[in-house]
């Protein structure tokens, strides 16, 4: 079973040269940590930032320069200030190559379900009902099973969902799945050391396993 | 040129009825309009409606109008930093409208700029689609969404001039400059106010036309929710 | 009658302190030669110019800084410089409070028609339909009858309309008039010497006359 | 950060084909990208379709590409600098689509922006509005109007960096930077091209997520139509 930082690390390897990326709050802001030196790619904060640096130290701390998450940060050589209706243009206007975020469900259709829970507070879909809706490719990072070791890999999402037939891809703890487009969670990559049973055993949306599933390399 | 100014919050604010639809500026608490919130408090009004992206912390930004209970309902897209706010909404004190970020923005800068409706594929298949018009162009559905505009736009920004030409600072600028024209009034507050012709006309943000009122504050608290930091 | 400077002069007289107003090419740009040095006014230039200053200097001459007519201007303090889109957005948005311009007819519910003649060369709208739809105060400047001395002032428009019902006030070399909610030219003011019955004869469509009609004051 | 340099106009431009649809940026001449037309002009295509606010005048600006018959139709909202135009026109060899200015900036903004349409109030019972949907909101009827996009956006900047972030200079900014995220591929040449970090984040009017390709032009000539001087 991979670590948060397993997960971010796997997701990194995804990301390609040149591309501009959204990373949601938890595991995706941790693939930032994971991108290689000699790649150049551009994060995005909706808040109004291309070009998110890393947090600063102590005595740059700007109240004037947070993320989306409102964590403080810096920026880099080359970054863009703008508002919130030029970000929301950039990112549905498919310029954000990539956006990765986290998931409380998935369905094997590709919907995702991640900002409401009936009965609980709410507290709002951010910006990531226009994510999802927009971006060309969409990678969720999550734990395969929920706590009480529910699978969060369904027929169909059981919680209100966020967008339908958008994500393409899902690294969890125990695997990378990818989103059939006839629907269906296609078996890619095994976490060191889980089985293909255990995975199945895990998985409650319908599951395509095509040969032999190698296992995942970082 | 023409002057915008007015004396300080309290006369900025002064004319705001129980009521009133506001728009207020910021993203968190970075970039809020500190100074026109602490005027508000002073007033003796209630039932607002205010279209802000966030709805403050418990003793900061909007947070501090939800609890003297002067704000009827909430259009926002995030308003999980706030307790009371929760506790006001479980007792049916307060209303709340949730909109997705992108189409937030983009309804404000549709009130300021003449179009009363746009398409936009965020939340099709969702509940925020529910009741609304949907639509296919080129084999992708998207919805109907409608303009916002309210009766008072309540702004930031960092520099200004007495034509109420503006500048913000990093990502304090978020939803300040679409939210000026989106308002009847608006009204701007900033950290430095200048003369006319003491800002490049070419780095300015905001042009004066959608600013109906300007001042500089003071005391800006600019507190920060998570304060990052490496070492 | 009225030469097109005198035109220019009086339809200045319509000018509020605090307005934000654009100028079409013609008479309309004369307008600016006459509004009082102790109002505070500003010029909207479609093509991306709040605060349009005079023509520069020969030393000063800057392609760079154009004005919607392709002339070369200055700019004033507390001038601010825009895209095509935020300009329309500031015409459309109803935040440009006076439009002047010029027109070929005007019909008697307001219409106007100033961009096209059939048979002719078809030049384009350029700003126009977008300013006659948008702003809350519509003034035409213009004769009062084209060269072979036909009426401008119509029961209906016989050239292709550039908008509806929009426009509020007309100052021709005859006379001020103001469109009637329910149709006809109410006849406001006569420019000096010239009589009502000349106007009459002049005016194609519906002519209001409420008792005296007073000469023009400049 | 990516860069995004390229040679030269030749470069940036080779790889368009007949038939394309192009967005050019300026206005009047003021502000079109006076290199990359020199450099299409070398190229064997025709065919084009090209999205600019005017037409250039005979020689000088898209006027050039008129004469050398590259230009199937344009679709601008004011083409009356142009005889060469108006003869083509006539003949038939040219198709033209006139526009409002601020239907075809809000067209341009909306393709960018992921806004398949929109409603304006623009051309309403005029000859523009016919074969268009019409609908009322709050009792004044409105167009709907679709976004316009390209395969190629050709725009120029005073400034830029090697990442794409662009600075424009005065009235010259106008359609550049709304059209360079409406081309699938966006080429701006600038006046001067600085390395990243040399422009202040906060002074972009056009970031650089929405350029492809970046080059400093050369002898610019920025011809004036009208010089009007006061004496």
């Amino acid at each position: 079973m991979l670590s948060k930082d397993q997960i971010a690390q796997r997701i990194a390897k995804e990301v390609k040269n040149g591309q501009y990326i959204n990373l949601g709050i938890g595991i995706p802001t941790l693939v930032a940590n994971y991108i290689p030196d000699d790649m150049e790619v551009v994060l995005q904060s909706e808040n109004g930032l291309l070009g998110i640096g890393p947090f600063p130290k102590e005595e740059d701390v700007d109240p004037d320069l947070i993320n989306a998450g409102k964590q403080t940060i810096s920026m880099l050589k080359g970054s863009v200030l703008f508002d919130s209706a030029e970000s929301f243009a950039m990112i549905r206007g498919g310029h954000v190559h990539l956006t990765i975020l986290g998931a409380m469900e998935v369905s094997e259709n590709g919907d995702i379900a991640n900002w409401k829970i009936p009965g609980k507070m709410v507290k709002g879909m951010g910006g990531a009902m226009d994510l999802v809706a927009s971006a060309e490719n969409i990678i969720v990072a999550m734990q395969h099973c929920s706590k009480s070791g529910e699978s969060k890999l369904l027929p169909k999402c059981t919680l209100p969902i966020t967008g339908v037939h958008c994500v393409k891809k899902i690294v969890t703890d125990l695997a990378v799945l990818e989103v059939h487009p006839a629907g269906g969670f296609i078996l890619k990559e095994r976490a060191p050391g889980v089985s293909v049973e255990d995975i199945k055993s895990k998985t409650s949306g319908k599951l395509i396993i095509n040969g032999e599933v190698p296992e995942m390399v970082f | 040129m023409i002057n915008k100014t007015v004396k300080d919050a309290k006369a900025a604010v002064a004319d705001i009825p129980s009521g009133a639809m506001l728009m207020m500026g910021g993203f968190g608490l970075s970039g809020i309009p500190e100074n026109c919130i602490s005027a508000l408090l002073d007033l003796d009004i209630n039932n607002l409606t205010i279209v802000s992206n966030n709805a403050g912390v418990d003793d900061f930004g909007i947070g501090l109008l939800l609890k003297k209970h002067m704000v009827k309902k909430m259009i926002s897209s995030y308003v999980g930093e706030n307790a009371e706010f929760e506790r006001q909404l479980l007792q049916g004190e307060l209303e709340v409208d949730l909109i997705p970020q992108g189409t937030l923005a983009e309804r404000v800068r549709a009130g300021g700029a003449g179009i009363p409706a746009f398409f936009t594929p965020a939340g099709v298949g969702t509940e925020v689609a529910e009741g609304k018009e949907t639509r296919e162009f080129d084999g992708k559905v998207y919805l109907m969404e409608r303009a916002l505009k309210a009766d008072f736009s309540i702004i930031k920004a960092w520099k200004g001039d007495t034509a109420g030409n503006l500048i913000f600072k990093g990502t304090a600028r978020n939803f300040n400059p679409i939210m000026a024209p989106a308002g009847k009034i608006c009204i701007a507050e900033v950290e430095v106010l200048v003369g006319v012709g003491e800002l490049d006309p070419n780095e300015i943000h905001c042009p004066g036309i959608y600013v109906q009122r300007i001042f500089q504050g003071k005391n800006y608290e600019k507190r920060i929710e998570k304060r990052t930091v490496s070492n």
